[in-house]
């Protein structure tokens, strides 16, 4: 039976794979990956961490501007990214950066966007992400457009977007949830439920008991899931992405997880949380589990992970280095990128303002 | 060659490109099956299929964000609002999405999108029938507006705004859909987005206008006793705007006359007045006026007409104006 | 047990207390209603009925403007409104004739707002009624508004809205009733799932199976009621603002039923409907069946039925008289209402019409 | 009599009037238990609870739409928007609605509501935290639009907005919330919405600004060397603006120049230059100018510097403007 059957979001049951120390809670649901991929999707979810942990110094240093943490959330990252084709889509809330680096956006791109670059949401071609999406829950219908071009273009091809439980309430989730869902578009949604949307509890955002049970609504399936077990996250997105394949449409994930650290870094979680609600969470860090999990698998080591983190900490610090010295954008960049061609009254504008700077110089 | 209403036009064209370029997908509130409550759409979901001619659930914001999306993944969407005065849901999509996306990605994605809205008054209407609402659109950086007052420039631009790699609201005076016919050629041809049509060429006095506003103006001129002569200006494209060819005309003629639908603060006229002034100012020989209509919510029918045009309030502007001296 | 216990919308179970003949189907459920007031729903239905055929007839005549006929719609109105107070509230959309002629609204004020003036928005003070509502899903967060002032304001007082099956699509429909759910706000709302939203059937607006099983998403109770059956809603409504004045939350109704004319008169029906389709729910006339059921009861003969019809049928016709005959709105009507005192720039507009008035008359 | 901040003066004045008033309530997304993410409302909801103090879910729609209901219901509704970039998903609520209540019931109902908006750049921020949108509130019948540039007018301002029977829409330039403080008396007073004020007196050249830029262009006129004399006005509300203030001032300097942090198409100044033309072209020595931002989308904190408005860019325009010779 699927996931989505045996979980059903109104008994509040949550699906797992591993627990809290890393043991299979549940064989038969354990997905089969390989060796490879188990060990780079772990390799991410260090990357994303150092980084965060990095780009937090960073900004506290004054040298970066503000920035979305996303420690604690790897696993519901990572796992459903995994679980993905490199062509599928990804539309994104703010908070994805494991999930960006994952699925093809470069280090680099992520720093210089939250440098406050314009250039970092510029991804390769063949990268299928779009830049961060700031105003919240428009990322949805996004993804159900993406969607929907898929289907009907018979591309085998999703579309997975990402959103926060404070997200759910906005009216751009139900319009992109509903409208995906009628069409039956090739879209998986993925509620990060961190518990807090600021520093707005989960309960004060919605009265429904679980975020998956929202899917009821849509007349999709929904499902709960530990959101910081990357196995169980992979699991449900891969078969969720078989579901959208074959036509049956979208599924809503609850991945059910929390925010170790701010909410951006202007953000002071301690005026809203208990520094013992954060301890708890702790323990149930989503890298440590998996750790536990290939280490009990025999595919990591101590020194493996020594020399890893090693690795991705100079990695990181010298893409810092790269960004921090790369060019502030020019008046062309500023202006060139309105319309494909600039308008006449645009290029007067700007034909002037080069005049001006031309001018101050000379003074 | 064949005789059309601005409706007809309007459904020729989409025809037309939707056989031309399969990535051409038309969709909307009611668009798909009855063809739209304006049957502008009709017929197309029958010769097209379901998957490319489909009705949306009453979700503005969806129909836009959905386009966006569907335009990344390599297709042409031309979503049609039944109303402009419904676009406010989707305002969010419009301004902070279909007109950025470019600019945020820094040129990776282009979105070919068109939205067709129904616009404007005097069809006798509900409340939020009779908007228009050309400031929100042309105050956003990075959309396109049009509004063609021909069938001809109907599917000029229409085809042009279906090719024309940056959104592009175009907006339907839905009092002129049915408002007789032109001669339309049947192949495909493109009005440039962005360049005004000089109507009547004339000295002493520039009128700009656009849409249903201006057939009217073009009648009231033919009944407005004058030696003097005026030259009318069909601005067509209302962003990015072509204030160039009205400054040109106002160096001519000196004096500008704005006559449009729209409230006033804010307005077409106002964003034109200041760009003559900054630009012609030495060449004014009377300030520059506007007609439009007034700083309220337009009134139901009964009192939409104090709101509105008509020709006793052309014929008042424009002999006030000829009549300036300084 | 309450109703919306028993009937889980999940199931697809419709309440219903009347059968399509007017007999009692579920005795339990006959909600306690004196004569004088089922007599006063009746006639209510009746007057909101000839006044559509009317209206109907007058705009067909060039005499009337656009016009969102109630046809069929009866019983979804009149039994939720005469559950209530007269002091709650009503936030309809914009098929709700009938409700707005039970709650206090004239005939005459209704007529006028179709006839095109905004006057035929102002009702009388003490009338709890606001003006229909064009945007859809609008009026849902109004409501929750209305309500969470009732509830901290501690009046006993519920708001009712109404929305149409096309109109819980909209995302402003999700963030109205998600924010009345999460402060408990005393609100009731029903959807009027009429099958159709203009041209767009209800399978085509929503893939769930039933509207009401939506309430799951807000963690509410919905219930799916068969909306031809004057009595049911009437049991319905009544319970839910007993929930709600318990500080228990809303309640999302789903009214089974069908609009049997055009969705304005600008529409033409028989483009996306057959006639089958209409006659078959032609049997099910809410107003027949209560009819029926007041007969079974003794409370109603064919002769009161005669002379209610002609004593309505000539209220209508004197009243749109009036209408017809009523001012336009003069110049002071269409400024003066746009702030509470008129702002300088907007004194200088009017005045310069009202001279270019007197000057045209002049000429 | 207190040295307070911006942000300090608009926290004790909705302290103050939650105190008078029992019907005033707050809230918005965070604005409840934490105070709001610039820590505005903090305090609030410890002294008056949770019914009259409380955080929304993320629901801009929902929060301008309950606002209407409570305002309707006998509540004066204070909404804090986060930022105003985030007000785009409620501007179906605040055109359509809050603006029209009262003229579509014909003055039944007044809706007394107060919006409260972060806006402005200058702040380093993400995308959509940067935006000047005055004219998509003051191109829109029926709404009000005020921005305080000081600590005394942000009081003043506010309390006149609460108690003013029509919905104000109050704009607080973020990047001035903390900078400098300035005497506020303890007691209420209001500051009239709709009347500019005249900062500085000079006859030479009038300068019309609000909010932040207001100030750092005080501080650009200080350093700014010309035997010329300089008006500076503060016109504080954008609607209804108070133009009279500023025709009159140019009917004696025979110069405007506006400036602001909008981009340029269909801004204030547009609209501005549009009435000094219609009530004043026989007095003016200079085309009316304008200095704001560019028709772009505000860029990224790198980029923002070229869309700022700096010293330089004001000194600029100001020696333009004066010796423009006809
Ligand atoms: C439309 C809109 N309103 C408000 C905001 C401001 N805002 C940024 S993040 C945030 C909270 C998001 O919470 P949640 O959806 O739970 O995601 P999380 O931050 O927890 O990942 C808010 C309110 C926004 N970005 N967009
Ligand atoms: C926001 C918005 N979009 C579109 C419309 C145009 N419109 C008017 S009625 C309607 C259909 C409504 O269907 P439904 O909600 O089922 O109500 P019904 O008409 O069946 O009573 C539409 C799309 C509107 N009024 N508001
Ligand atoms: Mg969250
Ligand atoms: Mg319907």
């Amino acid at each position: 039976m699927s996931i989505v059957d045996r979980f059903d979001p109104l008994k509040k049951k949550m699906f797992q794979v591993l627990d809290q120390e890393g043991n299979i809670v549940s064989k038969d649901d354990v997905p089969e990956i390989d060796d490879k991929t188990l060990l780079e999707m772990y390799r991410v979810m260090q990357l994303a961490r150092i980084a965060d942990i990095k780009a937090l110094q960073y900004q506290r240093q004054g040298r970066m501007l503000t920035f979305a943490p996303v420690q604690g959330q790897e696993a519901a990252q990572i796992g459903p990214m995994a679980a993905l084709k490199k062509t599928d889509w990804l539309s994104p809330a703010f908070r994805e950066m494991a999930a960006f680096l994952y699925h093809g956006v470069t280090l680099e791109q992520t720093y210089l966007y939250w440098y406050g670059n314009e250039f970092g949401s510029r991804f390769d071609d063949g990268v299928h992400v779009l830049p961060v999406n700031v105003p919240i829950g428009s990322q949805i219908s996004h993804a159900a457009g993406l969607a929907y071009a898929a289907k009907i273009q018979k591309k085998d091809q999703v579309a997975l977007t990402y959103i926060g439980d404070g997200g759910t309430s906005h009216g751009e989730f139900h319009e992109g949830m509903n409208f995906a869902a009628v069409y039956n578009a090739p879209m998986i949604t993925i509620v990060q439920n961190n518990q807090y949307a600021i520093s707005t509890p989960r309960h004060k955002q919605t009265k429904s008991e679980t975020i998956a049970q929202k899917a009821i609504a849509y007349g999709i399936p929904g499902v709960q899931v530990d959101g910081n077990d990357v196995l169980a996250m992979y699991a449900v997105v891969k078969e969720a992405r078989e579901r959208a394949i074959k036509g049956e449409g979208p599924t809503l994930i609850e991945a059910y997880t929390y925010r170790l650290g701010p909410h951006t870094t202007s953000d002071d979680p301690t005026i809203y949380r208990k520094d013992e609600e954060v301890e708890e969470w702790k323990k149930k860090d989503p890298i440590i589990r998996f750790r536990n999990y290939l280490i009990n698998k025999k595919l990591w080591t101590d020194k493996k992970e020594e020399k890893l983190v090693q690795e991705l900490t100079d990695l990181v610090g010298e893409t810092f280095k790269k960004v921090e010295q790369s060019q502030a954008p020019t008046v062309d960049e500023v202006f060139d990128y309105t319309y494909e061609t600039l308008p006449p009254y645009l290029a007067k504008q700007k034909e002037a303002y080069k005049a001006f700077l031309k001018e101050s110089e000379e003074n | 060659m064949a005789q059309m209403t601005f409706l007809q036009a309007i459904n020729q064209t989409l025809d037309q490109q939707m056989e031309k370029d399969a990535s051409v997908v038309v969709f909307g509130e009611d668009a798909g099956f009855e063809g739209g409550v304006f049957r502008v759409t009709a017929g197309l979901q029958k010769k097209y299929g379901e998957d490319r001619v489909f009705d949306t659930p009453i979700a503005e914001a969806a129909i836009i964000g959905s386009a966006v999306g569907m335009a990344i993944n390599g297709l042409k969407p031309v979503a049609e609002i039944q109303f402009s005065g419904f676009m406010f849901p989707g305002y969010n999509q419009i301004a902070m999405h279909l007109a950025r996306f470019r600019n945020r990605s820094r040129g990776k994605y282009n979105l070919p999108v068109v939205i067709r809205m129904p616009m404007g008054g005097g069809v006798r209407a509900l409340e939020h029938h009779s908007e228009s609402l050309e400031t929100l659109f042309a105050h956003i950086p990075g959309l396109k507006l049009v509004v063609p007052s021909t069938p001809y420039d109907a599917k000029g631009l229409l085809t042009a705004a279906i090719k024309d790699p940056d959104p592009v609201i175009f907006f339907e005076p839905k009092k002129i859909y049915r408002a007789g016919k032109q001669e339309v050629p049947e192949e495909e041809y493109t009005v440039e987005i962005g360049k005004a049509k000089i109507v009547q060429k004339g000295d002493d006095l520039t009128i700009v206008s656009w849409g249903a506003v201006l057939r009217d103006l073009q009648k009231a001129l033919a009944n407005y006793k004058t030696d003097k002569s005026i030259e009318l200006i069909d601005l067509r494209t209302i962003a990015p705007m072509d204030s160039a060819a009205v400054i040109d005309s106002v160096k001519k003629t000196g004096r500008l006359l704005v006559i449009s639908e729209q409230v006033q603060s804010f307005n077409v006229a106002s964003e034109l007045m200041a760009r003559v002034n900054e630009e012609a100012f030495e060449y004014l020989e009377a300030p520059p006026q506007r007609l439009n209509g007034f700083d309220i919510t337009v009134p139901l029918p009964k009192g939409e007409h104090h709101h509105a045009i008509d020709e006793k309030k052309m014929h008042h502007a424009i002999t006030k104006i000829l009549g300036y001296k300084i």
